[in-house]
């Protein structure tokens, strides 16, 4: 017995590899994208929507924007290393946040800090890789939550690896991993993903292709019709969606949340967006792409897309606008606050994690180091 | 063929035995996964075929696929799934089918396994442990036969254990798989078929300490894994030459253990390091450096090393000129300024 | 100008990343495979081809399966260190190096030494890997013919930018890898496939699924609909071909290559067929198939099904029969005599070659060697 | 932002000149491929972006998209590819965007580029130079501030080359280019931006020589890349302590000059040596190995080490304690048992 042999695993009934069965081993046509994104605003179905879902989704999108925003000025400041900012994709980072559980892992990107905030981290905590004090301020397991990945692609076989090992356990948790475009040209997406469809893994892949990976545009880094037509090549479907649209996003992917959840396997959805900021405050975007394209990715802002929908059901009071304006102002002054002061931070902490037990030579080096803050400390109090 | 060892009547033995030191690992694996439901094993033919040195052979059969699964080839996909295995609360043993077949996987030990701890200040420890055979000896055509333990013992983060006997094999793999911290697991190959008495229960000193094989008056051998039996023999052979050499097989490269080597190199003061992987910035150098920090006074003669070529690792048919041999270990011992 | 922007490529058309342009890029339809592989032999396609090719096919079809039985003898008597057959794979590897022109490359993997040969590789240099005495025994310039790669799929980004050089430098040259089902996992191929498309470099692959990656079975490996369905991902056509009919292989090869060579840009092909042997003669394969499964692809032997369409066209004669059994033997007979010693090595060529000069530590190592030699000849000569 | 060094003008400047290493590194490779068609350069945003630190500032401009080519994000396979057209004649010059992003690319790099001239017998020579923004202290959040310079150091077939001034960013990575065996070239990241007055034309000492920056008589510190500055800082705040440092740069690991490392530890008989990757296994291991069996009896004391420490690199706010600083220099020159 192997969950490997799950009854709705596609690759468990087929028989012995024969001259005979040699025809595709399944029907490749369901895992095909359709050829146009799905979208939901201004639709139908945004009119079927749950008002609240369109409510929650508005007022993190409006906090979203704002902390993009906040902490693009504090990198400025010089209060942040570096910011990688998610202005234009709030639809796709917040949306996918909502669509998990809690009992669901998110493995998010370094692009991801407004996902990992949708997700419960505390604001800060989820800054402290950028600002500079540690790697990962958070406890990953509190909110179950991955550490911010910069390597790319790499968090995308852990995601399968978590999501394999819940299921062995007979565990309702499902792994969302984000990547970008550029990522998906990397050979782990390509192992993870294989992995995922060999395994039947609860996992779903969303692609935030943004159309860049730093000033690399998609034409160079992919000649796939689309990102989400890779899917077929690993057995898994494939789901294009417009990733400005959340409400589409949404509906994506719980629908494949809820697919892994019931056995269905893992899902590779690429959502089609825009990073309207450079790569990050260090990048000049303007040596590689035109201020027209940004305009026209301006015009189909994820915020305003929202706010029409909302206007256009009647939901778009002023008690909501002025309450999502009023909690999205409240986040960005504790970042301005909180990130005023560097904070204080012990030097000795680089040896504290690097072991559970600390080696011989790490406490030596400890001491090396103790001793010469001691040293300095005797030269200052002089 | 199966590994375990089996009495005249076929049930297998427990208590003292004579095995080789394949059957000692796909026991230790075997007995880690009864112990602890959490030990999943995971590789390339890990699964029906036992893995193509049998390591895990009978695990499939025992434990089912799901504790012993045999992935798809490829190296990162295996130890980045073994990432969240462990994230989730398995402990996971991969196997890595040759030493150059670990390459594709370095990222994923360089930048993950080695770092999750760390970054994020001891809240996901990840206790994997990543088996490799490795080294030359067995007429492995190219890529199979590399040593290349010096990468990971240079990375902060893993530790580096490496047995050179079949009581060691067991209980440091045992050992390994109950750490909380990644471990990669260097398996001597052409020692896999080596037989000697043993008793998984009598138990091994412990990660980071080394072992003094044989005690000895002259100079000391400090080396590790498949090196260690050419050393012994090659203290034999030095009887002839009027040497008494000890040997110290130090078992783990990291954490390396500094106090044992120091004192039988301080006691003695005269030192050859020898390991078959290529000597520039091998684990030789950062050995015989550190011994020379701190024994520097206590040295009679600078302490030497025996190793591979400073060549890619030669076809089988001339990999005898390339190992370190007993009489280039007897060179070097002679180079010792004994006169002085 | 760039060769990326050549008119034949794809991703070249392309305007700017907008909210309007995300249809897909390229149309996928005729990037999919067909769900039945090609077949040629027993069809009409076999009546039409060149009787000349089809006896040349046969000729060296039975001469690889020679080769490959010797070689397997001389890992008995100890001769050669290892050999991975490819017995059964013959039509695969001999038809893929027919489809190649001198000026092509070829990128074989260790199982491919038959295609070596049938390249224009000396028989006895195409061993000396697997024999122990040399890492690559054949010059690869001279017949354009890459070393017997082992690191899985590490050879297909080589093939890539070979090609992709050949087509900067202008050259009619395309470059074929060849690689196993099980290579497909790694993160080379991906990453190879991806930059050929993106290149539009003129090279082709050839995965020869066998249905094992040594113990483990094809549906343990992926849960794709096929292999060539993965082209899709990149962007390029996906064909599949019985691989046990040379006459189908050579023919979507050719037009492969052709393709290529005329711009068109890379191929993905995929032959089904079976490994008959152990995966190499250390292997014991009783251990994870059944022997009815080997049976059923013994009845569909690339051989026999040779003969048979060659004597449906009346082609077989005994001039045809006894020519290609009487080289097959020579060829033999030749390895048997060669092998028959070991050869003798310089072991001074251990530093000869690691750089074009050997560095001050390199010379003083190569004394110290020399140094012990000279002692033991000494002792010996006593 | 354009690279290259212009007068009042805005004419490019020949002759001597004062400009930044990244200024340096840019005009070698367009001298380069000026020079030489076959000359080509690929990576992650090397186009238009001119790589994240501007080093192939201008090049697609120059020579066009097919000599300076924008690679999809995939090490292993930009340097695959490198290896496809080297096997068809041309020079490719591989950018790698930071240094642990490099890792993926390591299979290539050790069982191919390192391997192909030897396992070819000579026939495939790989002309690759490989590009790497090394090391810290550049305020990088994690992944961005590793030194692996140990792991090619240890690897046979590989050339490591580490310029730590602008006149040799250029001269060593013109020589580079034009080797015939590959070339892991290792750019300290921080000093990119450090100024300097320099002539191209005038030419360095060649790859494999070790340079004395600064003579001394009374210890040597050793040292390559981004720490030689600290060193020469270290050497004269020494001054004040009595001391008078030598500070020898080694500009390439390997090959290793052996020959002036070795005359000047002689002559001097104390050393410490300084980098900034891990100590453990690091290159300063083989350094302090190699000079301590070549040099012992003129040794007055042990060669020590500054390094940084045996951990993950820590986040920017704490890199400064990482980093080996004057300080702990002057520390480890004192315990060279100066009254013995
Ligand atoms: C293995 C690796 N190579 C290179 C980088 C440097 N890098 C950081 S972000 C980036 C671009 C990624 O593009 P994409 O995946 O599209 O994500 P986006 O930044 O657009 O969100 C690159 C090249 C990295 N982080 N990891
Ligand atoms: C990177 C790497 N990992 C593992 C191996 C060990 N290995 C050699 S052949 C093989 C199976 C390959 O299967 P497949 O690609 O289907 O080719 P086949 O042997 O069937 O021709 C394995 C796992 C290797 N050579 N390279
Ligand atoms: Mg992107
Ligand atoms: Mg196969």
């Amino acid at each position: 017995m192997t969950v490997l042999d799950h009854r709705n695993d596609p690759v468990a009934a087929v028989p012995g590899w024969r001259p005979g069965a040699t025809a595709p081993r399944t029907d490749p046509a369901p895992l095909l994208p359709d050829p146009e994104p799905h979208r939901a605003l201004g639709t139908g179905a945004a009119d079927a929507a749950d008002p609240e879902l369109l409510r929650e989704l508005y007022r993190r999108l409006v906090a979203g924007r704002r902390y993009n925003q906040q902490a693009t000025t504090l990198t400025k400041q010089g209060r942040l290393a570096v910011y990688p900012a998610s202005t234009g994709q709030e639809a796709c980072q917040v949306a996918a946040a909502l669509a998990l559980r809690p009992q669901d892992w998110l493995f998010p990107s370094y692009r991801d800090t407004l996902a990992v905030v949708a997700r419960g981290v505390d604001p800060l905590q989820a800054l402290t890789l950028l600002r500079g004090d540690a790697h990962t301020g958070y406890d990953p397991r509190a909110t179950r939550t991955a550490p911010l990945c910069t390597p790319l692609a790499t968090q995308v076989p852990h995601a399968v690896g978590l999501a394999h090992a819940a299921r062995l356990a007979g565990d309702d948790t499902v792994a969302l991993a984000l990547l970008g475009d550029g990522g998906t040209s990397e050979g782990d997406f390509h192992e993870g993903l294989n992995f995922a469809a060999v395994l039947h893994a609860p996992v779903v892949f969303l692609v935030q292709n943004n159309g860049y990976a730093i000033s690399v545009p998609l034409t160079r880094q992919s000649a796939a019709p689309t990102l989400a037509h890779k899917a077929v090549g690993y057995g898994m479907p494939g789901r294009l969606v417009d990733g400005n649209d959340a409400l589409a996003v949404h509906q994506v992917l719980t629908e494949a949340v809820e697919r892994a959840r019931t056995g269905g396997g893992p899902t590779l959805v690429e959502a089609l967006t825009y990073r309207i900021e450079a790569h990050t405050n260090a990048d000049d975007a303007t040596r590689y792409r035109q201020a027209e394209e940004v305009d026209a990715w301006r015009a189909h802002d994820p915020v305003r897309l929202l706010e029409d929908a909302l206007r256009g059901r009647g939901l778009l009071d002023e008690q909501l606008v002025a309450d999502a304006a009023d909690q999205a102002e409240q986040l960005a002054a504790r970042m301005r606050a909180e990130f005023h002061t560097d904070p204080e931070l012990d030097p000795m902490s680089l040896f504290a994690h690097v072991y559970a037990e600390p080696t011989q030579q790490l406490r030596e080096q400890a001491g090396q180091l103790a001793a010469e803050l001691a040293a300095e400390a005797e030269v200052h109090g002089r | 063929m199966s590994t375990a060892v089996r009495d005249q009547s076929g049930r297998e033995q427990s208590g003292p035995r004579t095995g080789t030191m394949a059957q000692a690992l796909n026991l230790a694996l075997r007995d880690a996964m009864r112990a602890d439901k959490t030990v999943h094993v995971l590789g390339e033919d890990v699964g029906a075929l036992g893995g193509v040195f049998r390591i895990t052979d009978g695990l499939t059969a025992e434990f089912g696929p799901d504790r012993c699964l045999d992935t798809p080839l490829a190296e990162a996909g295996i130890l980045g799934t073994a990432v969240g295995m462990a994230m989730y609360g398995l402990r996971p043993v991969v196997e890595m089918q040759f030493d150059a077949f670990a390459y594709p996987a370095l990222e994923q030990l360089f930048s993950h396994v080695a770092k999750m701890r760390n970054r994020t200040a001891g809240k996901l420890p990840l206790p994997i442990t990543v088996r490799i055979p490795y080294g030359g000896g067995i007429g492995g055509v190219e890529h199979h036969s590399d040593a290349s333990e010096a990468y990971y013992a240079h990375t902060p983060g893993l530790h580096v254990v490496t047995p050179a006997t079949v009581a060691d094999a067991y209980g440091l793999l045992r050992e390994s798989i109950a750490s909380d911290d990644p471990v990669v697991f260097l398996e001597p190959k052409r020692l896999y078929w080596g037989k000697d008495g043993w008793d998984p229960a009598a138990g091994v000193e412990p990660i980071g300490k080394a072992v003094l094989r044989r005690p000895g008056s002259s100079a000391v051998l400090v080396t590790y894994g498949p090196s260690l039996p050419v050393c012994l023999e090659a203290a034999e052979a030095a009887r002839a030459e009027g040497w008494d050499l000890a040997v110290l097989d130090l078992r783990t490269l990291v954490p390396f253990d500094e106090a044992t080597a120091c004192e039988v190199v301080r006691s003695l003061g005269r030192a050859v390091v020898v390991h078959e992987s290529a000597g520039f910035g091998g684990a030789g150098a950062e050995i015989a450096a550190r011994l020379t920090e701190k024994c520097f006074h206590h040295l009679a003669a600078p302490v030497l090393r025996v190793t591979g070529f400073d060549v890619p690792y030669p076809p089988p048919m001339l990999e005898h000129h390339h190992l370190p041999g007993v009489d280039r270990i007897l060179d070097a011992v002679a180079r010792l300024q004994w006169e002085e």
